[in-house]
């Protein structure tokens, strides 16, 4: 119920920036439209548990981090795309995930293949492994160790 | 397809796009978009979401079945082209507006309901296509 | 009149519905329709022998110019009377002919509707409703010749009738309608007074081949005559009273009555003496080589209808009166010898003139019946055969230059004639009677009595001329010939040129009865040339038209559908490029060029190599996934060119159809390379040729004016009036909503066509 | 710039009408495609075309003025992409309904109709 | 002012787009492609984006961008993701010179189920070894 | 309601095809509203045509704007008689198909697709507007594409699949067409573009469109060389839908053909030889075609084409009697084509069979309805006085007062060939014995249906009978009405000033 | 150089050969999963096309159409991926 109405919230706030009319009709009528979209797609799950307080500061670092990643390994590719010669070792590589929800895991593949270097290929059916292919897979472990002590545990105390 | 990293995306994504597609609606007479594309959107996020999450799933989070909407979408597009000979003196088709445009929307007219109209029967026509295919592919 | 054409129409009706009563004992009660008719019309001639015409008129459809439009006079009443008389007997005769028949009724149905038909054609005054009747008759012929329609035989005899009288009857139609077109009338009385310009006008000629082909056909003139000896496979009161009295005349009968309107030119007489000479000469000759009782009747019948038609083709009042008396005489003795054929060959099971001998024995009223029917067929008198005889050798005698040619082609066929009517007539009852045929005994009254009265009645007009020169010659003669003059039938002339001829032909004919006799041999031996006679060369001709239709048919009609598209594309760039460059210019503006920008130039290359990439990849999915980039090229195109809407829906629609082709493929099997290269080739050109046409049909366009009225109307009220600064959409939702209503239709039949296609399974049962 | 659109309007013709005359089905519904982008084109083009002024008519004001694409050629192809689409979905599904009972692609495998039976 | 960070926004935007494109092209084997072209277009389209938010400089246009953006950023991993395990399924090889496949054979080729367990606990103890 | 009286007969099958659709499972129900709906667009069609008779043409201007900036309707004689004729036949079919067409396929929308059928029929008689006379064209299409093709089997898909391509082909062709009308004038309401068309100096461009539009529609109406499609697909799907297919189908295209010729192109030297050749090539094509076919169904497949000769050719003449030959032609067409479609189905319930060879002996068992199919049979062949003999009339006497004697024997050809065709199906069908059969377990024959059943069966065919009979005696009102059309159509100005308001 | 000739001269350049570029790879293949990807980045530049045109062009509600690509090229990702897995299951 209280999930439910945080969505429908978050709907209407999207509705009024989506059509840049910040004003109460608008917002009322998101908050009716919002409604009946949800109302009508009722057997969806909700799975986020928005604790807003907490969380508001460390994604802010977190998006800094993700920034500075980004660029870090943008650099890199660019490097690598533009001279002749290629310096990767490129591979696929198990990540063992701590990560365990859905969302969860989503978001942490979806950062992983958003950093250049490394794409999130695939999950294991049994949630245990991610498998990531990485572009300089020099040492596995180091490798694994990167993104675990980077990303993954960020993410999760994010979301944890 | 089994992939839970699609499956948590699409679920986030439906209803987004369902506002999205709204939007698209509501200001086609204004701007690009329309019934039209609006209903295609709307459309494109069920297909999605059936991608991801099987179509027994994506039907049974439609309140209604798909095939129920394009009925009904005609029947809006077909009572707004016909008010006119039911309730004026004019000919079918004929705009019928408001005084007064409403906030948002803008003026409301016979040709917003039809529009209306256009965006569920390409979403029922759309859906009905695809879950069809799906479901014998 | 009308009542008396309706009566049989109706009766015909009720037999549909009323039938299974008048089967069995009741049958004979049939007749009373055309006994009541035949006494009906009897009562007229009075009136007509004073030289009235009687009309009757009833609106139908004027826009048309037809309307029941009749016409009572001597040459209508002849016919009406030898219609219904001879229709009586015929009736009364078929009710113990086909007694116990399980379809007697519709017998008798087919009956009075010919009946009523062929009243109509000869009462019509109005040259459409004559079409109509004349129409009717080969059809309800067409049901009587197929009478027993068990039999491939009859089936394939009634088509052929009906396909050669088909294409009078079309004739006749052309005709008429051209005809009536110069004339300015349908109405046959109203275009005596236009025989002028008719014969000037410049339609003259071909009126006449058209008004001949259906007379010739109907009429069985050479070289159309042989649908008539096959159409002897129907029963014989069919033969008798189609073949021979009445539809097959009904030919000779327009003929007759349109002589005075179109006998104007040289033409007429020409082509009419021609054919109804060849045609009587051809035929009887035929009779000599036949053994068939009904092949030699039939034959003699289509000779006597070239003299009918040789006859109005001499066109003097001399010889349409000898053609009305030999309407007479023919329908008398003609009948009679059918009707006797009938009897012997439902007697003793044979029509073989070989095997029949010395019936006399047995059916001795019927053999009286069938001598009179050969003396009047012979021209002895005191016979009314005589008087006809008589009448036709002095109407040749005075025709012009070429009477003796005339004369000797008329004597050697009646030398025939004479010969045929006592094969058919007195052969089969002289001589000693077969062992087989001893047990015999005289079918009922019914069947005999027919033929009597008829071969009775042909010896009363010969005695007592006067009847039939007051009822019909008289009245016909003021009536057809131009000119009309005095005249009088006699039996006795006196000494003449023409009482020799008769003496002449005569005596052949009898020295022809004792020294030929009908012989297989002969049969066998004309067989031989039936591989150039017309009915051969006419199956070898049909034979070789539906060879021909297989041909064309088979060639258009593959079954591929890549050769239909190529012909339909051909056709098309044919027609583009005889078009486009009949008068070809080209001003390309090659300025335009300049503003063109990088973006623009990348997209159109994506654009154009998309396609190109969609047509020759061996991929199939790597071709669908090119038709993503075409639409992408072409989402972007619509936007740079000012269309927002139309690249959102461009690309929306793209990607769905990608996704359904997704969707679907994985169930199809790879890219075969199918088709060969001569033909991918051919392809090629062609698709090239037509891309290059649509090319320089766009250039052309784009440089005439264009006209703005419309899209400023849009620009300027689109606001104002429909409330929407879209305009696209206030067009989609309002100025043309109707157009968007029907598209969403459009969607919607095309979701419930795709769940079905998939959804639906037919049961086996249930297939259809 | 109107002869190079045109030139493409003529290769999509081609190759639409070439595509259709091949015997896999697949690809008669791909030249459908390409044809239908072609004719779409030329209504387009003959309708004149104009670079960067979408007949939507400012926020500000009330009626169109100026240069302007003209919008009836857009809504016609609008519609003509629609129905199209409608036909195509519908084509595709034929295909694969074809397929399955007949157990081909090749179109020339399927004549029997014409034979006279 | 804003115009700077236009011609600096769109700039950078154009070159990532750009280095994506010769990635794509130029890169060995279909993962690296993908891995490439993923986030090099993400980023340069992104840039783009904000070069048009901050041309207008329009609340609705800014939101617009950040819709654009933020979906941009939600399904273009997602979809790299599906490309590049669809591509495993079809069994495309890896380049030639990579160094580890830790996903060889672990694909069920019927149900594409997907091993991960015992790898995990292999892992695990290295981990444990290790401290 | 008067006001939009033109455009009834849209609104009627319009919204019960809605409302077919929402009942989607209930078969019984579905039948009773879509024959209720089919007698409503009768009655309907019967007040216009009565209307329109009345007070001359009438226009329905949708959304209110005037010509030529919205969608007009057009209710001229020729617009109301088509839809008159289309209410007809639409009621005769839709019986039929309550007990011919099988359940399954009826739960499969089958009376809505119907419906929509219809009203694209509708439309298309009564628009205006040449984009407009496109969109319909489509839902015709994509609604017969459908009725074909759900639950086909090998045939009917083999025959959908060439019955699409061309079609759609042809769709493709219609847009080029109207793509370059755009281009030159501007317009699509057709009057509009008439008028404006003349101002065109370009002729050839002009020239060019009529081509693309005879080739559009041409292939539409089945003439020669773009008829291929029709004698594969028609004769596959189930009799109710060949019905309709026969009888309004390829007469769509021949009326767009009239109407774009008559108000747009008329009397354009060059098409005059083009279509002329083309009609006598078609009524040969149609002709032999005919002759060589055992199936019944086939062979009326090609009479169809046959015939559409018969009309080009009129059309090709352009004078006001082959015109109004044209329009007589025409009425009598789409009522006789009909009618033997539905026999034919009818022949199948009794004998499993359409093929001649294998059938027989039905004047013998069934001589009462036998005699019932005679008429329409007669009527086709053009026997006097029946239906198909009265625009003969005019269409030979317009070819010969045009000189155009290839015609007159074209004409002549294809009525010989009909007749004997006919007389042949008559002989094999009708009179011959019946051929062993082997009859398929479990097929429900005619005989063993109830008497209701029965009548229905029989009810359509009979009342499409009477009607021919009715066109065939009552043959002066007929006439009367076609010159009237043929008025109109060669006076195009009375259009253009109805719809112009000038 | 104004921000305009910038964009017209230097950026809009830049995504058209990018475009190119990424259509020589859609040409060369030579797998599947490379032509959707090199679509799918077609698409995405595609977008950074109609971004840097709306500002030429002074037409914020392009932006629309870029919201629309994207959701549309990831569909057309997913569904060829849904598609590759799918048949080489049944192989
Ligand atoms: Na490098
Ligand atoms: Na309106």
């Amino acid at each position: 119920m209280k999930t439910k109405f945080l969505s429908n919230i978050l709907l209407t706030l999207i509705w009024v920036f989506l059509t840049g009319e910040y004003n109460l009709n608008n917002f009322l009528f998101g908050f009716v439209l919002s409604f009946v979209i949800l109302w009508i797609l009722s057997g969806v799950e909700d799975q986020g548990k928005l604790k807003y307080f907490k969380i508001v500061p460390r994604v802010i670092s977190f998006i800094f981090f993700f920034i500075w990643e980004l660029t870090k390994a943008n650099i890199q590719v660019a490097y690598e795309v533009i001279t002749p010669k290629f310096n990767m070792k490129p591979g696929i590589v198990a990540l063992p995930l701590d990560a365990k929800t859905d969302l969860e895991i989503t978001l942490l593949a979806n950062l992983i293949t958003l950093t250049p270097g490394t794409l999130a290929l695939d999950v294991s059916s049994d949630r245990s492994v991610l498998y990531v292919h990485g572009m300089y897979v020099e040492d596995r472990k180091e490798f694994v160790e990167d993104i675990k002590q980077g990303f993954e545990k960020r993410l999760l105390e994010i979301l944890r | 397809m089994r992939t839970i990293i699609l499956k948590s995306a699409s679920s986030y994504l439906l209803p987004v796009l369902l506002l999205f597609s709204v939007f698209i609606l509501l200001r086609g007479h204004y701007l690009p978009g329309g019934g039209f594309v609006g209903g295609l959107v709307a459309a494109i996020a069920f297909v999605l979401d059936a991608f991801s999450n099987g179509l027994d799933k994506t039907k049974s989070v439609l309140k209604f079945h798909p095939g129920f909407l394009m009925p009904l979408g005609l029947l809006i597009a077909f009572f707004s082209g016909i008010s006119p000979i039911i309730f004026t003196d004019m000919p079918l088709m004929t705009g019928l507006w408001a005084e007064n445009p409403i906030p948002v929307i803008g003026y409301i007219g016979s040709a917003l309901f039809f529009d209306l109209g256009v965006y569920l029967v390409v979403i029922g026509a759309s859906l009905t296509i695809i879950f069809t295919i799906s479901e014998s592919a | 009149m009308l009542g008396a054409v309706l009566l049989g129409l109706l009766f015909s009706f009720f037999l549909v519905f009323a039938g299974s009563y008048f089967k069995g004992r009741l049958a004979v009660l049939s007749s009373l329709v055309p006994i009541s008719l035949f006494v009906y019309f009897l009562t007229y001639i009075p009136d007509i022998a004073q030289g009235e015409i009687i009309y009757e008129n009833y609106e139908w459809i004027p826009s048309f110019g037809v309307n029941l439009s009749f016409t009572l006079d001597g040459l209508a009443l002849l016919f009406a009377l030898m219609i219904t008389g001879v229709g009586s007997l015929v009736f009364l005769y078929t009710s113990a002919y086909l007694k116990n028949h399980k379809y007697l009724d519709r017998f008798y149905g087919y009956l009075s509707l010919f009946m009523a038909a062929m009243l109509g054609l000869v009462l019509s005054d109005n040259l459409m409703s004559l079409f109509i009747f004349w129409e009717l008759t080969s059809i309800s012929s067409f049901y009587l010749i197929g009478f027993n329609n068990d039999k491939a035989d009859s089936r394939k005899s009634a088509l052929i009738a009906l396909g050669i009288t088909g294409i009078g009857g079309l004739l006749l139609l052309g005709g008429a309608v051209l005809l009536g077109d110069v004339a300015g009338t349908y109405r046959i009385s109203e275009m005596l007074a236009m025989r002028d310009v008719i014969s000037d006008s410049p339609h003259y000629l071909l009126i006449l081949l058209l008004i001949f082909g259906a007379a010739f056909t109907k009429s069985a003139q050479f070289p159309f005559h042989f649908w008539l000896p096959g159409a002897m496979k129907a029963p014989t009161p069919v033969s008798t009273y189609l073949h021979s009295a009445t539809m097959v005349k009904a030919g000779v009968y327009l003929l007759f009555r349109m002589s005075p309107v179109l006998s104007g030119g040289d033409i007429w007489h020409t082509i009419l003496i021609a054919v109804g000479a060849i045609t009587m000469v051809y035929s009887a000759i035929h009779i000599i080589f036949r053994t068939d009782l009904k092949g030699i009747l039939a034959y003699s019948t289509i000779s006597a209808l070239g003299i009918l038609v040789f006859l109005i083709g001499i066109g003097t009042q001399a010889a349409l009166i000898a053609a009305a008396v030999f309407i007479v005489v023919h329908a008398l003795y003609k009948a009679s010898l059918f009707l006797i054929t009938g009897i012997i060959d439902h007697e003793t099971g044979t029509r073989d003139v070989t095997q029949l001998s010395g019936l006399r024995k047995v059916l001795m009223p019927v053999a009286i019946a069938g001598f009179i029917a050969a003396l009047i067929s012979g021209g002895v008198p005191p016979t009314l055969g005589f008087i006809g005889k008589d009448l036709i050798y002095e109407s040749t005698l005075h025709y012009a230059d070429s009477a003796i040619l005339l004369t000797g082609l008329a004597i050697i066929t009646k030398i025939l004639l004479f010969y045929g009517g006592f094969v058919a007539g007195v052969k089969p009852f002289m001589g000693k009677l077969p062992e087989k045929f001893s047990k015999l005994h005289l079918p009922s009254p019914l069947m005999w009595v027919p033929p009597l009265i008829m071969t009775l009645a042909g010896i009363v007009f010969g005695v007592f001329p006067g009847l039939i020169e007051s009822a019909f010659a008289k009245p016909i003669a003021m009536t057809q010939a131009i000119n009309y003059e005095e005249f009088h039938l006699k039996l006795w002339h006196g000494f003449t040129t023409i009482l020799g001829l008769s003496a002449i032909t005569i005596t052949a004919g009898t020295v022809l009865y004792f020294t030929i006799k009908p012989k297989h041999s002969l049969e066998n031996f004309i067989a031989k040339f039936d591989v150039v006679a017309p009915k051969d060369l006419l199956i070898k001709l049909s034979e070789g038209f539906a060879l021909f239709s297989r041909f064309w048919t088979n060639s258009f009609q593959t079954g591929y559908l890549r050769h239909y598209l190529s012909i339909i594309v051909g056709f098309l760039t044919l027609l583009l490029g005889y078009l486009i460059f009949s008068d070809f210019s080209l001003n390309i503006d090659v300025s335009t060029l300049a503003d063109l920008t990088i973006y623009e130039i990348s997209i159109l290359i994506m654009l154009l190599l998309g396609v190109l990439y969609v047509v020759f990849t061996k991929s199939r999915l790597a071709a669908v996934a090119a038709t993503g980039v075409v639409g992408l090229s072409f989402s972007l195109l619509f936007l740079f060119y000012s269309a927002p809407d139309l690249a959102m829906t461009q690309f929306s629609v793209d990607t769905l159809t990608v996704i359904l082709f997704v969707l679907v493929l994985y169930k199809l099997p790879k890219y075969l390379k199918l088709s060969d290269s001569k033909l991918r080739i051919k392809h090629r050109i062609l698709s090239i040729s037509f891309g290059t046409l649509i090319t320089l049909l766009i250039l052309r366009v784009l440089n005439e004016p264009k006209n703005t009225e419309i899209s400023e109307y849009y620009a300027d009220y689109a606001y104002k009036l429909a409330h929407g600064k879209n305009i696209v959409n206030v067009i989609l939702v309002d100025f043309r909503g109707i157009d968007t209503m029907i598209e969403i239709s459009v969607l919607i039949v095309a979701a419930l066509g795709v769940f079905g296609l998939l959804k639906l399974r037919l049961k086996t049962r249930d297939k259809k | 710039m109107e002869i190079i659109l045109a030139i493409i309007t003529g290769v999509l013709y081609a190759s639409g009408v070439y595509m259709i005359m091949r015997r896999s089905m697949v690809k008669l519904i791909l030249g459908i495609i390409l044809l239908g982008n072609g004719v779409n084109l030329l209504i387009f083009l003959l309708g004149r075309i104009t670079k960067g002024e979408p007949p939507i008519i400012d926020s500000a004001e009330k009626v169109l003025e100026g240069v302007y694409a003209d919008p009836v050629p857009q809504a016609l192809i609008l519609t003509a992409i629609v129905i199209s689409f409608g036909l195509q979905a519908f084509a595709i599904i034929l295909v694969k309904r074809t397929y399955k009972v007949l157990k081909t692609d090749d179109l020339d495998q399927l004549n029997t109709t014409d034979e006279d039976s | 002012m804003t115009d700077i960070l236009v011609y600096i926004t769109s700039g950078l935007g154009a070159v990532f787009v750009l280095l994506a494109a010769i990635g794509t092209l130029r890169m060995p084997d279909q993962y690296l492609r993908i891995s490439v072209n993923t986030k090099a277009a993400t980023l340069g389209v992104g840039l783009l984006l904000t070069a048009a938010a901050l041309f207008f400089l329009e609340t609705s246009v800014t939101t617009r961008v950040i819709a654009v953006i933020i979906f941009i950023f939600i399904t273009a991993p997602v979809g790299a993701h599906l490309i590049g395990r669809t591509s495993y399924f079809i069994g495309n090889a890896l380049w030639g010179k990579s160094v580890t496949d830790d996903l060889k054979d672990k694909y069920n080729k019927i149900t594409h189920e997907l091993k991960g367990h015992e790898e995990k606990k292999e892992n695990e103890d290295e981990t444990k070894s290790k401290s | 309601m008067t006001n939009d009286i033109i455009i009834l007969p849209l609104v009627v099958h319009l919204f019960f095809s809605i409302l077919l659709m929402f009942f989607w499972n209930k078969v019984n129900f579905q039948k009773i509203v879509s024959v209720v709906g089919n007698a409503v667009a009768l009655g309907v069609a019967i007040w216009v045509f009565i209307f329109v008779y009345n007070n001359g043409t009438y226009i329905v201007e949708s959304g209110n704007w005037s010509a030529p900036f919205g969608i007009v309707f057009v209710g001229d004689m020729l617009a109301v008689t088509l839809v008159l004729l289309t209410a007809i036949a639409g009621f005769a079919v839709s019986i039929f198909s309550t007990i011919s067409v099988i359940k399954a396929r009826l739960r499969f929308g089958y009376f809505s697709v119907f419906h929509f059928l219809l009203l694209g029929l509708n439309g298309a008689f009564l628009t205006g507007d040449i984009f407009n006379l496109y969109v319909w064209f489509e839902i015709i299409i994509i609604s017969s594409f459908v009725l074909i093709s759900i639950g086909g089997e090998k045939n009917q898909l083999e025959g959908a699949v060439k019955y699409f391509a061309l079609n759609f082909f042809a769709s493709m062709i219609f847009l080029t067409a109207l793509g370059v009308l755009y281009g030159l004038v501007g317009t699509l309401n057709m009057a509009d573009i008439s008028l404006k068309i003349a101002e065109v100096e370009n002729r050839t461009l002009v020239e060019i469109s009529a081509v693309l539009f005879l080739v559009g529609f041409g292939i539409k109406s089945a003439i020669f060389p773009l008829y291929f499609w029709l004698p594969a697909s028609y004769h596959t799907p189930p009799s109710a839908v060949s019905a309709i297919f026969a009888g309004l189908l390829t007469k769509v295209g021949v009326y767009a053909l009239i109407r774009v010729f008559a108000l747009i192109y008329g009397g354009d030297s060059f098409l005059t030889i083009l279509l002329l050749t083309l009609a006598i090539l078609t009524i040969f094509s149609g002709g032999v075609g005919a002759i060589i076919q055992n199936n019944i169904k086939k062979v009326f497949m090609y009479f169809i084409i046959c015939h559409i000769g018969f009309m080009i050719g009129g059309l090709a003449l352009y004078t006001e009697i082959a015109m109004a030959g044209v329009i007589f032609y025409l009425i009598h067409d789409i009522i006789i084509k009909t009618n033997l479609f539905l026999m034919s189905g009818l022949i199948y319930r009794i004998k499993t069979t359409t093929n001649m060879k294998k059938l027989g002996g039905l004047y013998a068992n069934y001589p009462k309805l036998s005699l019932l199919m005679a008429i329409p049979l007669f009527s086709l062949i053009g026997i006097p006085p029946l239906s198909g003999y009265w625009p003969k009339i005019s269409l030979f006497l317009a070819s010969f007062n045009a000189e155009e004697y290839w015609l007159f024997g074209a004409l002549v050809f294809g009525s010989l060939i009909t007749l004997i065709v006919i007389a042949k199906l008559w002989s094999e069908v009708f009179w011959k014995d019946q051929p062993q059969l082997d009859f398929p377990k479990k097929f429900i024959y005619f005989n063993q249906l109830r008497f209701g059943q029965k009548f229905t069966f029989i009810f359509p065919v009979a009342f499409l009978t009477f009607v021919t009979l009715y066109i065939g005696f009552g043959a002066e009102h007929i006439q009367q009405l076609s010159q009237r059309i043929a008025t109109e159509l060669m006076n195009n100005e009375l259009y253009i000033n109805a719809v112009l308001k000038q | 150089m104004n921000v305009h000739d910038f964009l017209y001269y230097i950026i809009l350049p830049i995504l058209s050969i990018s475009s190119l570029l990424v259509f020589v790879r859609f040409f060369k293949g030579p797998s599947i999963v490379d032509r959707v990807v090199a679509l799918d980045l077609l698409i995405t530049i595609g977008i950074g096309i109609i971004a840097i045109y709306s500002i030429l062009s002074n037409k914020p509600t392009f932006l629309d159409i870029s919201l629309v690509l994207a959701l549309i090229a990831f569909l057309g990702t997913v569904a060829f991926a849904y598609y590759l897995e799918k048949r080489n299951k049944n192989d």
